[in-house]
């Protein structure tokens, strides 16, 4: 054993207790710790990713108690690997907002980086346990931290944002517990292994309406369409480092939800194509709407949900090619969004509207985050050599194996209206006049650096993109066997039994 | 117990729980002060609590607690999981309803009124 | 041995080519002035013009492109005339025409335009641009039944060469022009333009532009440009009777067969008044054109 | 390390260091962007064997890359004009802003151009393909003027060009399960018969947006226009090549195979007669010198796409060396249009005038290239026309020769108007202080007019290399057949002596040019074009002698019917139709938050109520 | 009219939840092994707690009631970084109308009666219906009730942190302390004692009194937060 997935969870909530009371001691310390802690998580989890990608999966047992009867925490290839991105992610997001100018004098600089730490601990939370109701409980977790990170600048509009968020949060979590409710009346279990295993025992009335209701729940964190009316806003209005953390770490633990429970615990094979035709609407639907925005912010965060409907197509493809693809798609999206989100954020760091108009001429003040925001919206668009054409060309190469040769052409079309904003905005930058009245906003140096670390990702694996389809391989392999998920998870317990 | 009052027991809880959810989801969508929301939304959580005891009931159940005297009543113990999950499930909630609670006080510092049709400066 | 011959040959073909245009110059003169009821010069009136203008020294020159526009001129006149074939059955004026292939000759004669636009555009006056944009429109009017008319002829008879154009009416015994008759009306009707008599002489516009683009030259640049533009004129008319009269035997029946298509435009232009150029543009887009089509629909399908 | 890998990877090193280390001086910047140009090439000339490929797995796609004859072809192009325009462009850009920049782009269109020419593969195909797309779209771009309509429209015709070229590419993947170009062809006839139409079709848009085929072309006027000229000669001479060798590959290696794909060759070649004769009439239209060219950078390509549509192995021979010619001339001509913008500051023809004695070795390039481009004998513009009308004719397109022909009558008058514009005319006062360009620019120029000059005279030197890459596409050898070193022949046996006819041309030339200079020129006093007899008065100083306005108007009179319709207003039009469209539909987010709830509950109901549709088991 | 689209829209919901619904639970789930029989079971024969609830919240489902309570945390956290202002913007406690006397003497003679209520509930949450939420949320209320009688009772902000804070780290500890010791996370490592003693049940007593605590604190410093809001 190298790692223990519990502690993914367990030492961020000690952390988050212990922060208040060193904070009272040593100041410094509510920046310093999270960032250890995302330090530790991050080497603790890519260590065992390591190991599971090598040998069998990692199933931790809560305690003490064997699978269907107690919680236990399943550290997959696919989860593994979806838990390490969003650690990794919520390191670089640490390292960009840590002396964050805006937040570095104000008293809430400790809840933030609280936050911070619990979003992505909450965000693992629901992508490595194996039980539905655990993981509503991270959902919240993870939905609290996103409301209170959403309304953290007092004096703008986050408070509208954060509440709207939050409705529809609650809506989410309603429906989430009526559909857990309708699986626990019938099978009895709260365990998905063991619900995937009986599901075929429950009755076709039941589990149509509490998938249902789980496509409502989850689709309100995974922003389908028409669920994601929050999402725009409070991507625009939490801080950038925050939209990045959004983008990068919340949507995505929503689509594992939403994956997990339409390839694993249901096995109602419509549900794929439901995924590629509510897929296909929130792509349409958040592109054209980035068209014509004004505002930086909201322009990335209607192409980030825009990303999302394509994850969904690419895994309502429903083979491995599809499920590969889509879980290339989500590292990539992973990857350049949140480095569209930190150079953007600075863009128009001291500009109150965040309009697009604002950058016009950044590219010669501020040369490398410009540089680093336009070499995001050239791997965003999907043009080679950057890591975006390839997700984009192996979802394209899954769809034409299946014949979907409809969506390819939408998917493209598609991304012509994506091409047109994200170019309009780099040129914008490079080649307008700076007004007068924008003031340049260098960034520190410890975002310069989680930038670029963003950034050189983008070209390595445009180079390479070998480097991380061995792991994506295994992910999708190990999503697409049913069987052995459950069979892993159930015979672990067996072997503990007391 | 006799086995109608059971089954109006049962059906008055289940459909006790359905009209709670509808009478809290009519508060959520047309009421237009924030505070009227929050509260429908409670209601809402109310319902879906309900309902969830309401599937762990059995006939002629007792609470599942082994005091002295009920150890051997297992087979009319009602399921404890929902009850467990409607304690985690009301804290939330009660998390939730607060945090929902702080945002409006700062949307009231902001806009300076409670009328959901008015806080719509972010849109399209 | 040969190559001089050839050389000789080629001396012998320009001469007469020379003689001729100039004399067909002089007589239309002529003509036009007994049809407007004027006396006229002398046909040799232009033999004349020749010798004095070759006598005279050139006082004035605006840059090396006004210098060199007139040698331009004379290539384009000269090796055209190389490649159409004088007489039928080759000797003595075959010369460089190896099958003379139309193509070829089609764009060699618009290099002399060129040179003669670049020439007279360098003198600055922009009395020769006006000019040179008016020709060089007119030309893109004339050029399309013009080479309708001559891609009929090639489908007809499967080939590019005018000798073997030649040979085949010979043979056959009949004209082109009648064989053909709508290519040769297209092709009449593009040497309207081509002759830049009235009604499409809007392009020297004798009156108003001072002779357009040969304005601002004297000397021997005008000597050049004269003698050019006749034998330039003796090429055309040489190689409307190759295609269409089945070419000639003698230089006697030559002549007469020149002269009397030469006779088409000069009289057609006496009684015609001025064409503006877009006008002329969309007279030759016109009839002439639709003959063209015929002739090609012809071609192709009799 | 294999030769192909070294070539590509010093390129883009090339493009990196020149952008890095750039900042540091001017003089390591410039060197290090020729020597990066030049290396590669005589690397690539020295090195390179037809026929040696190394392939390699990515992704689990196999990629492959090597060279074919084909390509070696365009390589001439693209490594030759490449590396002369290199040298001008250090000359021409200097004391631009941004330079590393625009050096690392220049270098990295090259290599992705010779990654086109080395792609053996469809995929590294396209990655390359948009490499070159965006490389050269950051071009457009970089003078940052009309960045928002140009660049947008450039990027947005080119992508969905490429996204065509893209969707074509998976589904060959998945119907033949392998990437290779060769897997293609071999297996392309057993495709179904939709297949087998969608496929080519969809390649086919993607190389028409680069060739600027009707009617994808709008993008290029202003592409051509914005970019600096040292590019632009790159661009619309060796870029957009890269369209014509997609569609040659595509034309000869595909559509013959598809049953009556006969009447998409005929379309092919009738757009291709379209975009000749409306880019020759805009071009007429224009009064920028860099709008005149870019048009008529599209009119000529649409004399190749005629040649690739007919098909012929005449008509394929012509193309290619049209292509190759084109790459010459017009390449030459956005030179010399950055020369005379450089020195005067403007391009555009109505300002400047009567240059020829400012610069005249600029002159005599343009004029040469002017004089092959309209395609007058004796340079090379000739020898591929003759080999297109020929072909035409012999495959009984009739109609298409009248097309082309109007065409290429009319391209004399923009070619007149070039010339006249900059060169000839008034030589006004304020172009007075004008100097000859610097020894740089003008030297990549003359090269390339005299190439002009000897590829009309030895048309065998490209006609060989054609040779070899049509045999290689399956069609017999033209060698001996039609052309030796200095003769044209057309498929009746007419032939054309090109040796003989320039020597008539330069001996005619010689002789006459010696009558008007012995004796006269001594005595012939040079005067001002100010001097002239206008009407026979000789005009006032301070009187306008410069005509440039409305150049062309009588005829564009002519045309007008034909120019009304500009499809770039339907194009526009639909963009802002679509816009607006968008812009009203975003409006669903409303910005109440009660709303978003009453969407995820109509989303339920209506989930609820088809559950049985959409679920059902 | 949109209240007539949401009845309608309700309408159909509620429609199709009844026929959904209403047979819910009526048979028992089609899988009659389900995971509710082996908790009853090993309640009593493991971890001898006789409420199975508490041992359900506490152990078998520990994990949850971990999150549960970090989720409070982080509200009582958001709660303070949402209605955050610079100090000097912090007023003095808005106060509408004095309360009573009699209100304020019955609070003073209840607030101990209360507070010792909650206590005994989250201490005999393994043994009777109750716990460490229960208790805790009686506690809370106690402390509501001082803060409304009286206009200028005050309660430490910092000393509810250090419960809070140290209750949680306690609780995460327990749960390490059972890996630590070879087992699994938040298994029990202390001797479990006999059925309905008081010291029973191993760890969970232990863990529900933190609990306790913790709801206690962090309510009161939630209602203590929002109290001092001023308009």
């Amino acid at each position: 054993m190298v790692g223990s997935p519990v502690l993914l969870i367990a030492i961020p909530l000690l952390a988050a207790f212990l922060i208040p009371l060193i904070g009272m001691i040593w100041k410094e310390s509510v920046r310093l710790i999270p960032g250890l802690v995302l330090a530790f998580m991050l080497v603790s989890s890519a260590s065992m990713l390591l190991y599971v990608t090598n040998n069998s999966t990692i199933i931790e047992t809560i305690a003490g108690w064997q699978a269907p009867w107690g919680i236990n925490l399943v550290f997959s290839p696919l989860t593994g690997f979806l838990a390490t991105l969003m650690i990794f992610l919520g390191f670089i997001v640490w390292l960009f907002s840590y002396r964050f100018k805006r937040n570095v004098d104000f008293e809430p600089a400790k809840k933030y980086f609280i936050f911070l730490m619990m979003l992505v601990a909450g965000a693992v939370g629901i992508v490595i346990t194996g039980d539905i109701f655990n993981q509503f409980v991270f959902i919240e977790i993870t939905s609290i931290s996103a409301y209170a990170l959403t309304a953290f600048y007092t004096g703008r509009n986050s408070a509208e944002a954060s509440f709207k968020y939050l409705l529809m949060g609650s809506l989410s979590s309603s429906a989430l517990l009526i559909a857990i409710a309708i699986i626990y009346s019938q099978l009895g279990t709260l365990n998905m292994a063991d619900i995937a295993d009986k599901m075929y025992l429950m009755p076709t009335g039941y589990k149509i309406t509490a998938l249902i209701f789980f496509f409502m729940g989850i689709g309100i964190e995974a922003e389908i369409f028409p669920l994601n009316g929050w999402a725009p806003d409070a991507y625009t209005e939490a801080p950038g480092p925050i939209g990045a953390a959004f983008a990068g770490i919340v949507v995505k633990a929503g689509v594992y939800a939403m994956i997990r429970l339409v390839f694993t615990l249901f096995d109602i094979p419509n549900s794929m194509q439901f995924l590629v035709v509510i897929g296909l609407v929130t792509l349409i639907v958040a592109e054209t709407s980035a068209i014509k925005q004004d505002k930086l912010k909201r322009m990335l965060a209607y192409s980030s949900i825009g990303q999302m409907g394509l994850v969904f197509v690419a895994f309502g493809i429903g083979t491995a090619e599809g499920v590969f693809a889509a879980l290339f798609l989500m590292l990539n999206h992973a990857i350049i969004k949140p480095l569209l989100f930190l150079s953007g954020s600075y863009l128009v760091f001291n500009s109150k509207e965040k309009k697009i108009s604002e950058v016009n001429g950044l590219g010669k003040h501020m040369p490398i985050t410009s540089l680093l925001f336009a070499l995001g919206a050239f791997a965003i668009v999907g043009l080679p050599p950057f890591s975006g054409f390839w997700s984009k060309l192996s979802v394209l190469t899954a769809a034409a194996n299946e014949g979907m040769i409809l969506i390819i052409a939408l998917v493209l079309i598609v991304s012509v209206v994506e091409i047109v904003y994200y170019f309009r905005v780099v040129n914008r930058i490079y080649f307008f006049e700076k007004s007068d009245n924008v003031v340049v906003q260098k960034p520190r140096i410890n975002a310069m650096i989680a930038m670029l670390i963003l950034g050189s990702i983008i070209l390595v694996i445009g180079f390479d993109p070998d480097i991380v389809s061995i792991y994506l391989h295994k992910a999708s392999h190990d999503l697409m066997n049913t069987r052995e998920y459950i069979d892993n998870v159930l015979s672990i317990g067996q072997s503990l039994t007391k | 117990m006799n086995n109608e009052l059971y089954e109006i027991l049962r059906y008055g809880i289940l459909g006790g729980s359905i009209l709670l959810i509808l009478i809290g989801l009519y508060a959520a969508l047309t009421k237009r002060s924030l505070i009227k929301i929050i509260i429908g939304l409670s209601i809402v959580d109310g319902g879906i609590h309900l309902l969830l005891i309401g599937i762990g009931y059995v006939k002629n159940g007792t609470a599942p607690i082994f005091s002295p005297g009920f150890e051997n009543s297992t087979a009319n113990m009602v399921d404890p999981v929902p009850q467990a999950l409607v304690l985690t499930a009301i804290v939330i909630g009660f998390a939730v309803t607060a945090v929902a609670l702080s945002l409006v006080i700062r949307l009231y510092r902001h806009h300076n009124t409670l009328e959901i049709d008015e806080i719509k400066n972010l849109k399209w | 041995m040969e190559l001089i011959l050839n050389i000789l040959g080629a001396i012998a073909t320009i001469v007469l080519a020379f003689t001729v245009g100039m004399s067909y110059g002089g007589i239309v003169r002529k003509i036009t002035a007994r049809v407007h009821n004027r006396m006229g010069p002398p046909w040799y009136q232009n033999f004349i013009d020749a010798f004095k203008l070759a006598g005279k020294t050139t006082a004035i020159n605006h840059g090396i492109m006004q210098h060199f526009g007139p040698a331009f001129i004379m290539v384009s006149s000269i090796v055209s005339l190389m490649i159409v074939p004088v007489l039928n059955g080759g000797g003595w004026f075959e010369n460089l025409n190896f099958g003379g292939d139309l193509i070829f000759l089609l764009y060699i004669m618009v290099f002399g335009p060129l040179g003669m636009a670049l020439g007279a555009g360098q003198t600055g006056n922009p009395n020769s641009a006006i000019g040179i944009t008016r020709g060089l429109s007119q030309m893109v009017g004339f050029e399309i039944p013009w080479v309708m008319a001559l891609v009929a002829l090639m489908v007809q008879f499967d080939t590019t060469s005018i000798v073997d154009i030649m040979r085949i009416q010979n043979e056959s015994g009949t004209w082109m022009m009648f064989s053909s008759p709508f290519a040769f009306i297209a092709a009449v009707m593009a040497m309207l333009g081509m002759f830049r008599y009235s009604p499409f002489d809007i392009v020297g516009a004798p009156t108003e532009l001072a002779s357009g683009p040969v304005s601002e030259n004297g000397g021997k640049y005008l000597l050049t440009m004269m003698s050019s533009g006749s034998i330039f004129a003796f090429v055309k008319l040489t190689l409307y009777v190759d295609l269409f009269m089945g070419g000639a035997d003698n230089l006697i029946i030559l002549v007469l067969k020149t002269f009397a298509l030469y006779m088409i435009p000069v009289l057609y232009g006496i009684v015609s008044p001025r064409y503006r150029t877009e006008q002329s543009i969309r007279f030759f887009w016109g009839w002439p054109t639709f003959f063209g089509l015929l002739a090609i629909l012809y071609a192709v399908f009799v | 390390m294999e030769m192909i890998y070294l070539i590509l990877v010093l390129f883009l090193g090339g493009a990196v260091l020149t952008w890095l280390l750039g900042k540091i001086s001017p003089i390591i910047r410039d060197i290090l962007f020729i020597s990066s140009v030049i290396i590669p090439t005589v690397l690539f000339f020295m090195n390179v064997e037809v026929g040696h490929d190394v392939s390699f797995q990515v992704l689990g796609y196999k990629l492959s890359w090597g060279i074919s004859y084909l390509a070696y072809l365009f390589s001439y192009i693209v490594l030759g004009l490449g590396s002369l325009a290199s040298v001008y462009a250090v000359a021409a850009m200097k004391g631009k802003k941004n330079l590393g920049f625009f050096y690392s782009n220049f270098i990295l269109s090259i290599m992705s151009m010779m990654g086109i020419l080395l792609s053996r593969d469809l995929i590294s195909f396209f990655i390359f393909w948009e490499i070159m797309t965006w490389s050269s779209y950051l071009m457009v771009v970089f003078r940052g003027k009309d960045v928002q309509k140009v660049g947008i429209k450039y990027f947005v015709f080119s992508a969905i060009g490429a996204y065509a070229m893209l969707m074509a590419i998976v589904i060959v993947n998945s119907l033949t399960n392998s990437l290779l170009i060769s897997d293609l062809v071999s297996s392309f006839g057993s495709f179904s018969l939709s297949m087998k139409w969608l496929i080519p079709l969809l390649l086919l848009i993607g190389f028409a947006v680069k060739s600027a085929m009707m009617p994808l072309h709008v993008w290029a006027p202003g592409a051509y226009s914005n970019s600096p000229m040292a590019f632009t000669s790159m661009f619309s001479g060796a870029l957009s090549k890269m369209g014509v060798y997609g569609m040659i590959i595509v034309m000869v290696s595909l559509v013959s195979y598809i049953p009556n794909g006969f009447w998409l060759k005929e379309t092919i070649a009738w757009l291709g007669g379209i975009t000749a004769v409306g880019g020759t009439l805009w071009a007429v239209a224009q009064d920028d010198a860099k709008k005149l060219l870019a048009y008529s950078s599209v009119a000529q390509l649409g004399y190749i796409i005629v040649g690739i549509g007919i098909g012929t192995p005449l008509a394929m021979l012509s193309a290619l060396f049209m292509a190759v010619m084109h790459a010459i001339f017009k390449g030459n001509l956005f030179l010399v249009v950055g020369a005379i913008e450089r020195q005067t500051g403007t391009s555009n023809l109505t300002e400047v005038s009567g240059l020829i004695r400012k610069m005249p070795w600029t002159f005599i390039s343009a004029l040469f290239s002017i004089i092959a481009l309209a395609g007058i004998p004796p340079l090379g513009g000739f020898v591929g026309k003759w080999m297109l009308y020929e072909s035409l004719i012999g495959s009984n397109h009739y109609l298409l020769v009248i097309v082309v022909f109007f065409s290429s009558t009319a391209a004399f008058l923009y070619s007149y108007k070039f010339l006249f514009g900059f060169f000839l005319g008034q030589e006004e006062k304020e172009w007075s202080h004008i100097k000859e360009a610097p020894a740089m620019m003008v030297v990549p120029m003359m090269i390339l007019a005299v190439a002009t000059f000897v590829l009309g005279t030895f048309p065998g030197l490209v006609l060989n290399p054609i040779d070899n890459g049509l045999q290689e596409l399956g069609f017999a050898s033209t060698q001996g057949r039609y052309w030796e070193m200095s003769a044209l022949f057309n498929e009746w046996g007419n032939q054309v002596m090109l040796q003989p006819l320039v020597y008539a041309i330069i001996a005619v030339f010689l002789f006459f040019a010696a009558f008007l200079t012995i004796k006269g020129f001594k005595h012939t006093r040079y005067v001002t074009t100010k001097d002239i007899s206008s009407s026979g008065e000789v005009p006032k100083e301070h009187e306008n002698l410069t005509f440039s306005q409305n150049f062309f108007q009588p005829f564009l009179r002519a045309v007008e019917p034909f120019m009304k319709r500009r499809i770039d207003t339907y194009y526009s039009g639909i963009g802002n139709g679509l816009e607006a469209i968008f812009d009203f539909t975003r409006r669903i987010y409303t910005g109440n938050g009660q709303t978003y709830a009453l969407y995820a509950v109509i989303f339920i109901v209506v989930l609820l109520m088809f559950k049985n549709a959409l679920f059902g088991l | 009219m949109k209240k007539l689209i949401v009845i309608l829209l309700l309408a159909v919901t509620g429609y199709f939840m009844v026929i959904s619904f209403m047979d819910l639970g009526k048979d028992g789930p089609v899988v009659k092994n389900g995971v509710k029989d082996f908790y009853l079971d090993k309640t009593v024969s493991e971890l001898k707690v006789a409420n199975t609830i508490t041992s359900i919240v506490v152990n078998f489902r520990g994990f949850d009631t971990l999150g549960e309570v970090t989720v409070l945390f982080l509200a009582a956290t958001a709660l303070g970084g949402i209605l955050y202002k610079k100090r000097h913007h912090v007023g003095e406690r808005s106060v509408l109308f004095p309360s009573s006397t009699i209100v304020k003497a019955g609070s003073k003679l209840l607030f101990p009666a209360i507070i010792l209520l909650g206590v005994y509930v989250f201490v005999h949450g393994h043994l009777s219906p109750g716990g460490g939420f229960q208790g805790g949320t009686i506690i809370a209320t106690g402390f509501l009730l001082m803060l409304l009688a009286y206009d200028n009772f005050s309660v430490s902000h910092k000393v509810l942190s250090y419960i809070e804070s140290f209750a949680g780290i306690f609780f995460v500890l327990f749960g390490l302390s059972g890996m630590f010791m070879g087992k699994t996370f938040l298994e029990n490592f202390m001797p479990v004692g006999n059925l309905n003693d008081l010291f029973s049940g191993g760890i969970i007593p232990i863990i529900y009194i933190l609990v306790g605590f913790k709801v206690a604190a962090e309510l009161t410093g939630l209602i203590y937060t929002v109290l001092n809001e001023k308009e």
